[in-house]
């Protein structure tokens, strides 16, 4: 992969240049996964309440149904991803470590869509790039909300609850983050090279949706070729394709915003708070289709890739599929495999067990080698300050890793622990090896506990 | 004894280790730095604190039924104070160069937090006998304190004991030991040592109670 | 170019709907993000700044030659075998390798006259290792400069190993015979101090690593570029220095020019060197220019005001002690703080 | 012929400076004066008043008030040494209230080897921080065996064996701070009437099969202990023991062990006959009881 | 529950007591060791006169104060033998060393010609370095030397009659000592000799001093 | 030398070169014992020095008028009793209890009066007053005042006294805020386990004391630096 190094490319202070791994996956262009033996549809996979399931076992259900129903505001319901028969709930760990109800769907042999038929129902066809004042904010709200959108960027935040308008706080500038920072992950850059439309499209409603004014699409600009197609598809439209250095974690949204706006979120703020929104290309391109074509949230890219894996690809997966579905997909796993990824390197959870579900927020499975992994054991912090240097969020992260292993809750509020967003550029930059990024994991429960004392 | 505290024999023993003044109840530190670059000059010290601890305690144990407990500590710290001026003026009258030496830490006996808790704990609760054993203990434990401090402090720092050349004469003297740095690097090295000590042999104690299988002692209370 | 999925489907069989065949399981392991790391390690970090010591030492061995080696030779030996005996002593893993012991020994031996006798290295790294180093806890928590500790021990203890005339041998020619530049200026104002170019190049007495600054220089730049050592605190020592010089050349209380106090004594040596000991210095980036610039200053203040000649040691010794409420006062504010509501919520 | 005068001259100076300061204060402590717990009053009466420090707070009133706050332990004053300690206990007593004899337990009892879908694990070797990576094991709910509780104690009362953490009882003395440590929450404090109870050693809430897939010895929720004896009802899954009215000296619960599939109904506190016959085997029985020694491996864990 | 007035009173009777009995008690020490105490201070200056001043007697000392033309003051003792005749001088003098203030005396000869000796009163100087100034073998340096041209330090064997070899390493401490011998000279043979009094009063020394500098010596009573 | 300049030299041969703590070993307890947390340690120090302060002033009035050998208002009353006015009075045997006193009244009075008008200012500061009264630390600074009011020579007068408590207060305020935040520091180190607390605190008060002995002779230096400047 090239990577063309715009100079003096907006970005943010600190962070880290960790290396793309790109090459595995960037040029596999997006593959459908056949439909899988069965599927296990988690009833939790935002951010927010729980839904409940509305399906009863050995009920039949087609494509697109409903089979959770979201709980109050901040939810988002669960739809079958294939048609077939649901069987009787059952628990299930996900990566990240939540142990939450499943719905076990058994697929029918014959589907309404797969293969070809199945990417071009989600990417091909006319995506308008006009005329889109006809749909009412508040309807285009309602479809992503009934579409079961969450953020598939990483946070799986109800995307409805972002696009509502908000009378306290107007939003004035819409960014679309393209930027797809992990290493190893290529999900994202592999639709923007091959739909643009339905991403545009998408950015399009959501502008009209939230009443902003302006409408940027943030890249790295390590992703030449997306830029060349995101550009022409946008031609002539007020999305901006605004590329942007290739610097870790340039897609977090506070440090994007801070990179294109120059405001700075509040602590403990939304990017609500100074007049944006965030969302990313893959929710873009998935609002088009759930308001121009009803569609819900079934599917999602996976990138199942590194050095551990036999065919590194991009994969249009159902919801429900197991880890061990794609992975087999992908050829299996190599002898050298050592640790399986839920997402990219850096922010991902290690899967102990692939039986696990794709879930909505399931960006990318990475394999890593034991290569690949830190080699060295931990030593002692000798306080180098790499950390520190890194940090985006300007914290002081040996102190923090310290604090948490001592216990100290006041010291933790003292160094806002709570400003931490786990991106691991601090542990990424450690020689001493320090697990920094889960000791301030812990330090957040201790200083929760302590606070709620 | 009738007063219910600890008997005359506890007190005296208690005070020489397991309630070691300095090393185990870390008072006193101000002469215990100050004056322990020498033997000489730190049994000095010790002499005088346990002449006023005992006279102190004596006379407070002698008061004892008329202390009011709103001005008993203003009684302590007269007595003390009289006691600590009496000392200083013989120290300047019969041994004038060590009265020198030890300048301003003898009227700061006063202050020695040893004494005033020892009045508290002791005096001012039991009987003159018992009053008498602890002040002793508590002096000697002093004294054991000081003493030790002030050997290593002067051995290294001169390779003398008590003036007298113990190491061989071309011992470099470990200058460090006699300026102040030296009294406080000796102090928690030796605290720690102690500690150290104690841990090692708490834990052995466990180790052959475990081995041994003691008796099992029922966890209902 | 963008080729269709046609292309790039699996050759491994696939029979949609067919169970997925359980891969052969490698050993998988779990962990917590990020599963990525850089290359560097401590034991890397620490093989530069021995790499950044050596033209130092070549040149501390081109004017003192064996007793050089001897010196810097004592106190490493001493070092690693203390600190393998008080890992061992404390049941922990053995981490001589790491290196870090072997960079105060070597700072240490640098720091001695070349005359000190054998007992002062000896004794010296021990010090530097147990008491600067195990009683804190090891590597990564002890708040003094572990060498300087060790050699402000022995400087206190033998006075006479370490004073001015320790670096004299009248018998010798050449520098061994003049007195150390700053003794010197200690001693008759300003009068026989070297021309800016002997100090520069080393060629006068001194302690064995403080006589070239060339060297020193060129082993900063190393540390620097190889990010073993924050530029801040080099900057801000020299810069600090620079400034109090200055002001004690203004006011007349002192006969040497800003460059020959900066280039004179261990300055630029304990400016990259030892100042930049990440384990004593402060973690935030204001903190290390408050803890240089304070660094700077004292070392001036006691050069033109105490009786010792030098005060690298000491300065470094007491902005060591104040690191810890220097991080505390400068702990940096997060992106996106504001001051109201967190004291609203306070 | 003077002395009597520099005598007089002395005490009187003496004394008139004391009846001066004296009538200061007193008169300050009348005008100043300020209301203040009769707690605080009485603990400080009780304290040496030696302002020494040494306690770490700042002087004895200090001390005095964080005591009656129940915010630092009785024990910390150095002159006062255990008398005062004593004395600041009976004050606080009535605080303290009547103890009963609880003591921890801990409800999971599988070892490394029963726990299934085990993976290596490196990171911070703490519980704490392990429960925060899924797939360290397949049962959610169960123990971790990193020892944070075994930190937490301060009475040496808990070992990691097998990777299962047990509780000593002749060291525990029921002060809870396991029960905090446990980010598994695992550990609670059960009234210890004998020397020997029972409990349910498993924790994990899910229907028997997706517990049989992560553990050997796991509670399936059967309900078989609650038709052995009326002791057991279910709650989530689980059963639960009616300790206000298991009685283990009269009641025998050997049928509602029998009846258990599992190896969900454990006796901890005193080693049985059987138990101690079985060490002396060196036969480790599948039940383990609480004070078989070895020591964790580490290593094991960190992969 | 507030205080009143008469508690105080009621309360405080013991403590007025206490104050009136140790303040006699102290009074009584005071009466009965001061005349010891002012000897033992006086002595630390008067006995070190005859080992500077060769013959001289220590009761046969009188002490004089001067200011030198520079506006500083000093302190001079004139030294007799027993026949009471003028042996020679000593000038107490003082100044900064390496690491604190260092006293001395300096002797001279009757005639201000010749130094005798020199005598260290008080110093803080490092210990195993600087401390060596009190020792006889580098006092001895002193002896005999001229008062003119002024003492210089040197590093090596003197080579004039007015060098001193310096304390090796201690540069400083010696430079400081000799600086201050210097400016006693000066200072003494500046002043105005006032006529040599009556050998007779000799015996009631401490000749009745216009300003005393002892401190504590003025309670006659 | 100026008045000025050498009440400067006072402070700072008080606050650095002699420090209280680390040279003279005074007021080890709350150094030892209050030096856990920052915040607590500053307000220590503040009120220490504040403390030295009055007693210092209180202290040098009682030595300056009634103490000293010489002073006046016993020897009024000696004449008023009809005693020879050339005889001096001496009552400096009762130096230690009236210091004593004095020290410990003083800071019952103002304890009681923070506490009563200003309860915020108590709580950040009063506490501490309590435990200063047997703080060694005021005692010895009222002994070097005595001792320099004894040598008529020297004769300090009240401004000297409080440059000197001032300045031995600051001295204690910068060494146990040092040692707190070094403390805190190593609350999160892995100290071996018998030099936990004290021993380890020792240990760094002896560096420190190694550290701060680089200021030794600077008294003279800035006495000689400034004359040359004043000339
Ligand atoms: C460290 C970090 C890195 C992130 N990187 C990306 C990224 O590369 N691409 C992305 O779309 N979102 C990324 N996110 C998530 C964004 O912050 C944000 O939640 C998302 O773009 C919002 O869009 P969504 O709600 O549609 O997912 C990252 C978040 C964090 C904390
Ligand atoms: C790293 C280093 C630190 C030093 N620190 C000091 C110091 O703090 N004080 C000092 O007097 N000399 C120090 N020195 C030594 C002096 O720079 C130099 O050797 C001095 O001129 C010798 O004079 P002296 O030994 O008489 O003090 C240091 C030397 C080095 C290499
Ligand atoms: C710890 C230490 C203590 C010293 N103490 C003294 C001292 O008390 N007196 C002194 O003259 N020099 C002392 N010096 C030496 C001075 O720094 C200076 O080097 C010396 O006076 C120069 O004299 P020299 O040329 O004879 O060595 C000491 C040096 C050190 C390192
Ligand atoms: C840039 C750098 C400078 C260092 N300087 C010193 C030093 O001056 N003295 C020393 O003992 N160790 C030094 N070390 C080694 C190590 O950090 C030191 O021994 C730790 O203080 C031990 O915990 C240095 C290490 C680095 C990376
Ligand atoms: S990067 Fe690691 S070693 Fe360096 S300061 Fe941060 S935690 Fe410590
Ligand atoms: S402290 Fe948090 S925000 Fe900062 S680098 Fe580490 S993980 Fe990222
Ligand atoms: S199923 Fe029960 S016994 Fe087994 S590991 Fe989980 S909690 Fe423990
Ligand atoms: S009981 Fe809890 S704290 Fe103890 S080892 Fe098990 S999981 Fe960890
Ligand atoms: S003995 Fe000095 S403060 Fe306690």
């Amino acid at each position: 992969m090239s990577t063309t190094a715009t100079k003096n490319a907006a970005t943010f202070a600190r962070g880290i240049h960790p290396g793309e791994h790109k090459q595995w996956a960037s040029d596999a262009a997006i593959e459908v996964l056949p439909t899988p033996a069965a599927l296990h549809i988690a009833l939790l996979q935002h951010t927010g309440a729980p839904c409940v399931a509305t399906v009863k076992p050995r009920d039949p259900v087609a494509l697109g149904d409903v089979i959770g129903e979201a709980q109050g505001f901040i939810s988002a319901p669960v739809h079958a991803s294939a048609s077939g028969k649901a069987a009787k709930e059952a628990m299930a760990t996900l990566p990240n470590g939540r142990h939450v109800p499943v719905i076990p769907i058994k697929p029918d042999p014959e589907q309404p869509l797969s293969g070809r038929e199945l990417y071009e129902d989600h990417f091909g066809g006319v995506w308008p790039t006009t005329g889109l004042d006809q749909y009412e904010p508040k309807a285009i709200a309602d479809a992503a909300r009934a579409a079961g959108l969450v953020g598939l960027g990483g946070a799986a935040f109800p995307t409805h609850v972002k696009l509502l308008r908000n009378e306290k706080k107007p939003i004035d500038t819409l960014v679309i983050n393209g930027c797809e920072c992990e290493p190893f992950l290529t999900a994202d850059d592999r639709l923007m090279t091959e739909a643009p439309a339905p991403i545009v499209t998408g950015a399009l409603l959501a502008l009209h949706a939230t009443g902003a004014r302006r409408a940027v699409l943030g890249i790295e600009d390590n992703k030449p070729r997306a830029i060349a197609s995101l550009r022409a598809a946008a031609a002539g439209t007020p999305l901006q394709i605004q590329p942007l250095e290739t610097k870790y974690p340039q897609g977090s949204e506070k440090q994007l915003i801070d990179a294109l706006t120059g405001r700075k979120v509040p602590l403990g703020g939304l990017p609500l708070d100074v007049g944006v929104v965030v969302i990313n290309v893959t929710t873009a391109a998935a609002l088009a289709r759930a308001v121009l074509r009803g569609k819900p949230l079934t599917h999602r890219i996976v990138t199942v890739t590194g050095g551990g894996i036999a065919q590194p690809r991009n994969v249009l997966a159902p919801i429900g599929a197991s880890f061990t579905d794609l992975i087999a997909f992908c050829g299996g796993l190599l002898p050298e495999a050592a640790r399986v990824i839920a997402g990219g390197p850096m922010m991902g959870f290690a899967v102990g067990d692939l039986a696990a579900p794709v879930t909505k927020g399931t960006s990318g499975i990475t394999v890593m080698t034991r290569a690949d992994l830190a080699a060295a054991d931990e030593t002692s912090c000798v306080r180098c300050g790499r950390c520190v240097d890194a940090c985006p969020m300007n914290l002081l992260p040996t102190r923090l890793a310290l604090a948490a292993r001592a216990g100290r809750a006041d010291l933790l509020d003292r160094y806002h622990i709570m400003a931490c967003m786990e991106c691991g550029s601090c542990a990424w930059s450690c020689p001493a090896r320090l697990p920094l990024v889960q000791l301030v994991r812990v330090g957040k429960l201790q200083l929760r506990a302590a606070q709620s004392k | 004894m009738s007063d219910g505290g600890p008997t005359a024999a506890e007190r005296f023993i208690n005070g020489i280790l397991p309630e070691n003044p300095v090393y185990r109840q870390l008072l006193g530190m101000c002469p215990t730095l100050a004056v322990t670059a020498a033997l000489q000059p730190a049994l000095t010290m010790a002499g005088a604190t346990a002449f006023v601890l005992i006279c102190a305690n004596l006379m407070i144990s002698l008061i004892r039924g008329l202390l009011k407990p709103h001005l008993r500590i203003l009684v302590f710290t007269l007595t003390i104070a009289t006691f600590v001026t009496i000392a200083d003026r013989f120290l300047a009258a019969y041994m004038w160069s060590m009265s020198k030496t030890l300048g301003p830490y003898v009227p700061l006996i006063i202050v020695n937090c040893i004494i005033i808790s020892r009045c508290e704990i002791c005096a001012s609760k039991q009987s003159v006998r018992v009053a008498l054993a602890d002040a002793v203990g508590m002096s000697l434990g002093f004294m054991v304190a000081l003493a030790s401090i002030a050997a290593v402090r002067e051995l290294l720092g001169t390779g003398r004991i008590f003036g007298l050349q113990v190491l061989p004469e071309s011992w470099p003297g470990w200058g460090i030991m006699i300026l102040p740095p030296g009294a406080f690097l000796t102090l928690g090295l030796l605290l720690g040592l102690v500690e150290g000590i104690g841990m090692w042999r708490a834990a052995r104690r466990r180790r052959r109670e475990r081995e041994e299988g003691k008796a099992w002692t029922p966890s209902v209370a | 170019m963008a080729r269709t999925p046609a292309e790039v489907l699996p050759t491994a069989p696939q029979q949609a709907g067919s169970p997925p065949q359980a891969p052969a399981a490698p050993a998988l392991e779990v962990g917590p993000s990020p599963h990525l790391g850089t290359s560097a390690t401590t034991a890397t970090i620490m093989r530069d700044v021995l790499i950044g010591l050596t033209p130092v030492m070549v040149m501390s061995v081109w004017f003192f030659g064996w007793a050089a080696i001897v010196q810097v030779g004592l106190c490493v030996l001493t070092c690693l075998g203390v600190e393998a005996a008080l890992t061992a002593a404390r049941g922990r893993s053995l981490t001589i390798m790491d290196g870090s012991a072997a960079i105060t020994g070597v700072i240490l031996g640098l720091s001695l006259p070349w005359s000190s006798p054998w007992y002062v290295a000896v004794i010296g790294a021990a010090v530097a290792i147990g008491l600067g180093k195990w009683v804190f806890g090891g590597l990564g928590f002890n708040i003094f400069n572990p060498a300087m500790v060790g050699r402000a021990f022995v400087m206190l203890s033998f006075a006479a190993a370490l004073g001015a005339s320790a670096f004299v041998d009248p018998d010798a020619l050449g520098v061994l015979s003049q007195a150390t530049p700053l003794a010197a200026a200690k001693e008759a104002a300003g009068a026989g101090l070297p021309s800016l170019t002997a100090l520069l190049a080393g060629a006068h007495n001194g302690s064995l690593g403080e006589t070239s600054i060339l060297a020193a220089l060129l082993g900063g730049a190393w540390l620097i570029w190889r990010r073993a050592a924050v530029w801040q605190i080099p900057a801000a020592v020299l810069a600090g220095a620079a400034a109090m010089a200055l002001a004690c050349r203004l006011a007349g209380f002192t006969s040497l020019t800003v460059p020959e106090q900066l280039f004179s004594g261990a300055l630029v040596f304990g400016a990259f060197f030892i100042a930049t000991d990440p384990v004593t210095s402060p973690i935030t980036p204001r903190g290390r220019w408050i803890f240089g610039v304070g660094i700077g200053v004292f070392v001036v203040m006691i050069r033109v005001f105490s009786s010792y000649p030098g005060g690298v040691m000491f300065a470094v010794l007491i902005m060591n002690a104040a690191v810890p409420v220097i991080n505390r006062w400068t702990i940096p504010q997060p992106l996106g703080w504001r001051p109201k509501p967190q004291e609203a919520k306070a | 012929m003077l002395t009597p005068i520099t005598v007089t001259l002395a005490a009187t100076t003496l004394g008139s400076i004391a009846v001066g300061m004296g009538w200061v204060l007193g008169w300050a402590n009348r005008t100043f004066h300020v209301e203040v717990d009769p707690k605080v009053d009485a603990i400080l009466a009780a304290l040496p008043g030696a302002n020494c420090g040494g306690c770490g707070y700042v002087g004895c009133s200090d001390y005095a008030e964080a005591v009656a706050r129940g915010e630092a332990p009785i024990s910390l004053c150095p002159p006062g040494g255990a008398g005062t300690a004593a004395a600041l206990a009976s004050i606080m007593g009535v605080e303290v209230g009547e103890t009963l004899p609880y003591r921890a337990v801990i409800h999971c009892s599988a070892t490394l080897q029963q726990r299934l879908k085990r993976t290596a694990y490196r990171g911070e070797p703490t519980c704490a921080a392990a429960n925060l990576v899924a797939g360290v094991q397949g049962c959610t709910y169960g123990c971790l065996g990193l020892g944070d509780c075994m930190r937490a104690c301060d009475y040496d009362a808990i070992e990691v064996v097998d990777g299962l953490a047990r509780i000593d009882y002749r060291k525990c003395i029921g002060c809870k701070a396991c029960a905090k440590a446990c980010p598994r929450n695992i550990i609670s404090m059960v009234p210890f009437k004998a020397d020997r109870i029972m409990i349910v050693g498993c924790s994990n809430k899910d229907f028997g099969p997706v517990v049989k897939e992560v553990c050997s010895i796991g509670c399936i929720g059967c309900k078989a202990c609650t038709k052995a004896t009326d002791l057991f009802t279910m709650k989530d899954n689980l059963p639960v023991l009616d300790y206000d009215r298991y009685d283990p000296a009269a009641v025998n619960m050997q049928p509602a062990i029998d009846k258990c599939p599992m190896e969900s109904l454990v006796y901890v506190g005193k080693p049985s006959r059987q138990d101690l016959a079985a060490v002396a085997a060196e036969d480790l029985p599948n039940r383990v009881e609480a004070d078989f020694k070895t020591t964790v491996d580490d290593t094991e864990w960190r992969g | 529950m507030k205080p009143t007035r008469t508690d105080f009173i009621r309360q405080a009777w013991l403590v007025i007591m206490l104050a009136l009995l140790y303040g006699a008690a102290l009074a009584g020490v005071q009466l009965g060791l001061t005349g010891r105490i002012d000897e033992n201070r006086k002595n630390e200056t008067y006995s070190v006169i005859p080992t500077l001043v060769p013959g001289a007697l220590q009761s046969a000392t009188l002490p004089l104060d001067f200011t030198s033309p520079d506006g500083q003051d000093w302190r001079a003792y004139q030294a007799f033998d027993e026949a009471g005749s003028h042996r020679g001088w000593v000038i107490a003098s003082s100044g900064q060393g390496f690491a604190g203030r260092i006293d001395l005396l300096v002797g001279l000869t009757a005639d201000r010609q010749t130094i005798t000796g020199i005598y260290i009163l008080e110093q803080v100087e490092t210990p195993g370095l600087g401390d060596y100034i009190t020792r006889d073998y580098f006092r001895e340096r002193f002896a005999g030397k001229p008062v003119e041209p002024p003492l210089a330090i040197v590093k090596r064997e003197p080579r004039a009659d007015n060098e001193v070899q310096a304390l090796s390493g201690a540069t400083v401490s010696s430079e400081s000592v000799a600086q201050q011998v210097n400016r006693a000279v000066l200072a003494i043979r500046g002043y105005e000799v006032p006529p040599t009094p009556d050998p007779g009063q000799f015996p009631t020394l401490p000749a009745p001093a216009p300003v005393q500098s002892d401190s504590r010596s003025g309670d006659d009573v | 030398m100026d008045t000025i300049g050498s009440l400067i030299l006072i402070f700072i041969s008080a606050a650095l070169i002699n420090n209280f703590v680390l040279h003279y070993f005074v007021g080890i307890c709350p150094f030892l014992g209050v030096s856990r947390r920052i915040d607590t340690a500053f307000g220590m120090g503040c009120a220490v020095t504040f403390v030295i302060a009055i007693a210092a002033t209180l202290s040098w009035i009682f030595t300056y008028f009634i103490l000293r050998p010489g002073a006046p208002l016993p020897g009024w009353v000696w004449t008023q009793l009809g005693g020879d006015p050339a005889v001096t009075i001496n009552l400096s045997v009762l130096s230690y209890i009236v210091y004593i006193f004095v020290i410990a009244s003083s800071v019952q009075f103002v304890e009681m009066y923070v506490r009563r008008f200003f309860p915020p200012l108590y709580k950040s500061f009063g506490v501490f007053l309590p435990l200063i009264t047997t703080n060694c630390a005021i005692l010895f600074a009222c002994l070097l005042i005595m001792q320099n009011l004894a040598d008529p020579k020297a004769l300090w007068g009240l401004h000297q006294a409080l440059a000197l408590a001032v300045g031995g207060g600051v001295g204690f305020t910068i060494a146990i805020v040092l040692m707190a935040g070094i403390r805190e520091e190593l609350d999160l180190a892995d100290v071996p386990r018998p030099l936990r607390g004290a021993g380890v605190a020792l240990v760094v008060a002896g560096i420190l004391a190694m550290a701060f002995m680089g200021f030794t002779g600077m008294d003279k230096g800035i006495e000689t630096a400034f004359s040359s400047l004043l000339k």
